[in-house]
């Protein structure tokens, strides 16, 4: 193959297009993506998906870090599930290194994983809903998402951006409350729920825009790699709490939520039932956690990993992450990898909305639940 | 019975009749025709800004916030001040519009609402023109103002814009036929299409309880309807500032953007206003057949607050909707109408004649 | 584990120009970067489980080599399996494309590309994704920015 | 027929759900619960943040003007962005001697990302985070802070007795 064929560049543009820049900056897009889309009247004819516009190169920057100091830069990939993507690259450290870490640290890792999947649901819910058009939705997910937030403040210091795992095991122990003020959360988002349901779920309105709209088949869904909720919704068993169990996910009970139908609404229903789901698995992790066990393992100041490659898959709130470590014997990772679950889950997004209409596309979007930052890195 | 003491014949007709002593007859006309239009502007602008007000404190309160709170107590100047805000604003000029037409537009939007107004029985005596036509003209005139709002997108040479434009054009123009249909089942009820004639039809009992089932469901399709009329709530396709950004307002600023912002609240008012008049009575007041003393307590509130009491609840209910539902997507929102609300709205218009025929509703 | 070991045995006898590496986190198969089309292909049909799932794709900087490593997983039994080719040319550094099999991979080479300049034969749409063309390639371990190179004063 | 039942059933199913939604909205509209605003720079006398919040990096100073900053350059070292800088001298002790010790201890809010690893790993307590979030400024030179205060000094390690 001659090296010109390679590089030719693609024309996908006709003179003729309509061509409709959505984004960079867009209110449905959640952050700077920047889709082309063309359309026959209404009708999208292909979308190409533009990223880049935040690409900070974390996986560069983490070659000149150590392991300690790539934990912080993990947060900014995919904001809303810093938490888990802390514990990504801990637990590849530690299996590296062989670390046992005390069992108080996995159930406490496992309830943060489970908040934090729950407040990023949260958040997808209320601006699916706004994507839809149904703007209370956003200040009702908000405000339920604010209590989690405010658990994470009292324990970690900071409401977002958490760096509060580390290689061994956590900062600090958790707040003297964090028990207390989980069991209050869970009993009072089981209370809203219902609410939720009215809203949303069983509205015909919100029916007709996502039921048959953007089906994804489960073929398709495997040979995409989307994975997480937007997977599960094709049939994709694509849990790794289930697949691939770390931590402490080996000891709980929870079932793995599967859908078949594929489309918008599926993936709806796999993320409300995922939030059901977590809250069964926080009032398992909660009532069993060991008061006492300490908050970290005994690491030496310095870790230098041995000269090998590791590979740690964790769910996120939107997927599979994986971190890939080659490491050189140095304090510094050789090469990081991340391979985060919405590049893979933002690419299917052409092949979904082809030949429906402008609106679908925003469901379809909105369904997939991307973080920008996530897909860019 | 109703009491004078609120009429405004009385006040009207002593100003006409002053202003005949002054001055010759066309001149007299002429002054009215300038005072009535400085008090509606008045009053235009004024609603304007309190239903704006009163949108953002009702999302407010059902989104568990506050809502504006910092100018003037409870943020009643909130308002005021955006509007300031707005008519300092730069008035951006597009390359590549078409000048005239986009100037235009904003015009014609608020003309198109401005005149609906003009035929509304606001109290007893209180009512610029009555038009022994008086629904079919505001169902006429309201529906002008897509005009201004195709013209507004076309112009804009945007493509936002324009897709804005067409959707409210397809929207508008299908509707109209519902919220018609849904009006005529009053006309067949209190058989005149003069406002003041169906609100003093109402003196017994206002039509949605005389007129039973029937004309409550008419009563229902015409919110529906009228809501998607003003493309608001669920209906909002014309703006959906999650697809569109801003629809067919998108390249607009300044004052033009407000005057499209303005007309947009009005026309919910005169809606509400249609409703509250035809159905829920206009200003008579709330009356049970046989019930001497409580009739005669409710004739001592003023006939301008059953008015603009009725209104706001109708007002209210369509910021319920906005505030709840998703919105549609165009070709349901057209399969709504063709399949769902006209039908039922045909189906309901023979229930009514039928009805009326027989004698069938309370009289 | 043995059943495991097994099942790596009958694989890489399967694809007989490779060699299996057991004794890493996951069972590696290197093959070389001429052959790798046809190995991948060999996995994504494989009788018993069929490696249909394409977790991860990437290339590492080995200043002699680059090595690309595909992380590969079958959905039935959640069996992973890692796939690495050498290039031993950095400067017109060529493989095959993926994307044909697993359509992921189209985005994934694309960043490949992006990052480390490694060119994919047959890829449909292969451009930059996040810099511009004439932009150097970031991931390569020789990589320097003349332009917008921060030092901090120490 | 059974599409006539179907084309009812519809509307009535569709009107039930639309009416769900509605009560939801309207049970806010007349009892709001609490209400989450933060009604902000007027609860600043109230608002209090929590013992762990992320505020800022300060060093603690005692009654006498004394710090716990050696100016070993721990911190320094495990910053992930450069947002510390460690300027030291040289000092004479009661013995004549020149030791080491801090001048500066120069933070730069502004490439601070919070990640608490300085104040984790700093051997002697002398970090530590406040309590302040308002850090909007008007020039940038502002969030570049100097933590220990002008004349400051060590603090003499307590004799174990």
């Amino acid at each position: 193959m001659s090296e010109e064929t390679v590089e030719k560049k693609i024309i996908l543009k006709e003179e003729d297009d309509y061509i409709v820049n959505m984004g960079p900056q867009h209110p449905s897009t959640h952050g700077v993506l920047r889709l082309e889309v063309c359309l026959s009247g209404e009708t999208v004819n292909y979308m190409i998906p533009h990223i880049g516009y935040i690409h900070r190169g974390i996986e560069k920057m983490a070659e000149s870090d150590t392991y300690k100091q790539v934990i912080h830069l993990t947060d900014r990939m995919d904001y809303l599930s810093s938490h888990i993507n802390n514990e990504a690259v801990c637990l590849a450290v530690e299996e590296a290194l062989g670390v046992e870490v005390p069992e108080r640290v996995q159930y406490i890792r496992a309830i943060l994983d489970e908040l934090t999947r729950i407040a990023s649901h949260n958040l997808w819910w209320s601006a699916f809903g706004m994507d839809l058009g149904a703007l209370t939705t956003f200040f009702y997910g908000m405000r339920d998402r604010e209590k989690i937030l405010s658990i994470f403040e009292e324990s970690f210091g900071s409401r977002l951006l958490h760096s509060f795992n580390t290689p061994g095991g956590l900062l600090h122990d958790v707040h003297p409350d964090f028990r207390k003020h989980t069991l209050e959360y869970v009993k009072y988002f089981r209370k809203k729920l219902p609410d939720y349901k009215n809203l949303l779920t069983d509205n015909v309105i919100f029916h007709n825009r996502t039921i048959g709209i953007g089906v994804m088949d489960k073929k398709m869904a495997i040979n995409y790699g989307v994975t997480g909720p937007s997977g599960r919704g094709s049939g994709f068993s694509c849990d790794i709490r289930k697949a691939a169990p770390y931590g402490i996910y080996d000891k709980v009970k929870f079932k793995e939520i599967l859908y078949h139908e594929g489309d918008s609404f599926a993936r709806y229903k796999v993320r409300m039932d995922e939030m059901v789901e977590s809250l069964n698995i926080l009032e398992q992790l909660v009532d069993n956690m060991p008061e006492e066990g300490g908050f970290t393992a005994k690491m030496k100041p310095v870790i230098k990993l041995p000269e090998g490659e590791y590979y740690q898959r964790v769910e996120t709130a939107r997927g599979e992450l994986g971190v890939y470590i080659v490491s050189k014997g140095a304090k510094y990772p050789y090469r990081i990898k991340f391979r985060s679950p919405n590049f893979s889950n933002l690419f299917v997004l052409n092949t979904l909305s082809k030949g429906g209409i402008i609106a679908d596309l925003v469901a379809i979007c909105g369904s997939l639940d991307l973080v920008i930052p996530d897909i860019d890195r | 019975m109703i009491l004078d003491i609120y009429s405004f014949s009385t006040l009207t007709s002593s100003i006409d009749n002053s202003l005949h002593n002054m001055m010759s007859p066309w001149m007299a006309t002429l002054t009215e025709f300038v005072l009535v239009g400085i008090v509606f502007l008045l009053f235009y602008a004024l609603l304007g800004l309190f239903l704006v007000y009163l949108e953002r404190k009702v999302c407010a309160v059902i989104q568990n916030r506050i809502g504006p709170n910092r100018v003037g107590r409870w943020g009643i100047f909130q308002t005021f001040a955006d509007f300031i805000k707005l008519l300092m604003k730069e008035l951006i000029t597009i390359k590549h519009a078409d000048k005239f037409l986009f100037n235009l537009a904003p015009f014609i939007v608020i003309i198109a609402s401005f005149m609906a107004m003009a035929a509304l029985p606001f109290a007893k005596g209180l009512q610029a023109i009555d038009f022994n036509i008086g629904i079919f003209y505001v169902i006429a005139v309201s529906s002008l103002g897509v005009v201004g709002i195709l013209i507004a997108g076309w112009s804009s040479n945007s493509k936002y814009s324009l897709i804005g434009a067409m959707r409210s054009g397809a929207q508008i123009i299908s509707y109209e036929l519902s919220v018609g249909l849904s009006l005529l089942a009053i006309v067949i009820f209190s058989g005149s299409m003069q406002l003041s004639t169906i609100v003093e039809s109402q003196a017994d009992g206002w039509w949605i309880f005389k007129g039973h089932i029937p004309a409550f469901i008419a009563f229902v399709l015409y919110l529906i309807t009228a809501t998607a009329e003003i493309n608001r709530g669920p209906f909002d396709l014309a703006e959906a500032e999650s697809e569109l950004t801003a629809g067919f307002h998108t390249e607009y600023s300044g004052i033009k953007f407000a005057f499209f912002f303005l007309a947009e609240y009005m026309n919910m008012f005169i809606v509400s206003a249609i409703a509250a008049t035809l159905f829920l009575g206009g200003w008579m007041p709330f009356h049970i057949g046989g019930w001497e003393g409580f009739n005669q307590i409710m004739d001592y509130i003023p006939s301008i607050l059953w008015f603009f009491g009725k209104t706001f609840v109708v007002i209210y209910i369509i910021m319920w909707f906005k505030w709840t539902f998703p919105r549609l997507r165009i070709d349901q929102m057209l399969n709504l109408e063709w399949k769902y609300l006209l039908p039922l709205n045909l189906m309901n218009t023979v229930i009514i004649s039928f009805v009326v025929l027989m004698g069938l509703y309370f009289k | 584990m043995e059943k495991n070991n097994e099942f790596m045995e009958s694989v890489s006898k399967a694809i007989p120009y490779c060699a299996l590496r057991q004794d890493t986190q996951y069972p590696e198969l290197i093959v070389p970067a001429g052959k790798l089309h046809e190995a991948a292909e060999v996995l994504k049909n494989y009788k018993e489980h069929p490696f249909d799932y394409l977790v991860s794709l990437t290339a590492v900087d080995h200043l002699e080599k680059f090595t690309m490593v595909y992380h590969l997983e079958s959905t039935h039994t959640h069996t992973m399996i890692v796939l690495k080719a050498d290039l031993e040319d950095r400067d017109k550094a060529k493989i095959d494309t993926v994307s044909d099999l697993w359509i992921t991979a189209e985005f994934h080479e694309r960043e490949v590309f992006d990052l480390f300049g490694i060119r994919f034969n047959n890829h449909p749409d292969l451009r930059r994704f996040f810099l511009e063309d004439d932009y150097g390639y970031p991931l390569r371990k020789d990589f320097k920015d003349e332009v917008n190179i921060i030092e901090y004063p120490n | 027929m059974n599409s006539t039942i179907k084309y009812f059933t519809d509307i009535f199913k569709g009107v039930l759900s639309l009416w769900a939604g509605m009560r939801v909205t309207g049970k806010y509209f007349i009892s709001p619960g609490e209400i989450v605003t933060e009604q902000y720079p007027e609860n600043r006398a109230t608002l209090k943040m929590t013992g762990r919040f992320k505020g800022e990096v300060i060093m603690p100073h005692d009654e006498n003007n004394q710090h716990k900053c050696t100016g070993c350059g721990i911190c320094e070292l495990n910053c992930p962005n450069g947002s510390i800088e460690i300027i030291t001298k040289k000092v004479p002790n009661e013995e004549g001697k020149m030791i080491r010790a801090i001048d500066k201890h120069i933070y730069h809010l502004s490439m601070c990302t919070f990640c608490e690893l300085c104040i984790k790993t700093c051997p002697f307590d002398a970090i530590t985070w406040g309590q302040d979030f308002e850090h909007a400024v008007f020039d940038r030179a502002k969030l570049t802070k100097v933590l220990n205060k002008p004349g400051s000094s060590l603090k003499k390690k307590e004799v174990k007795s």
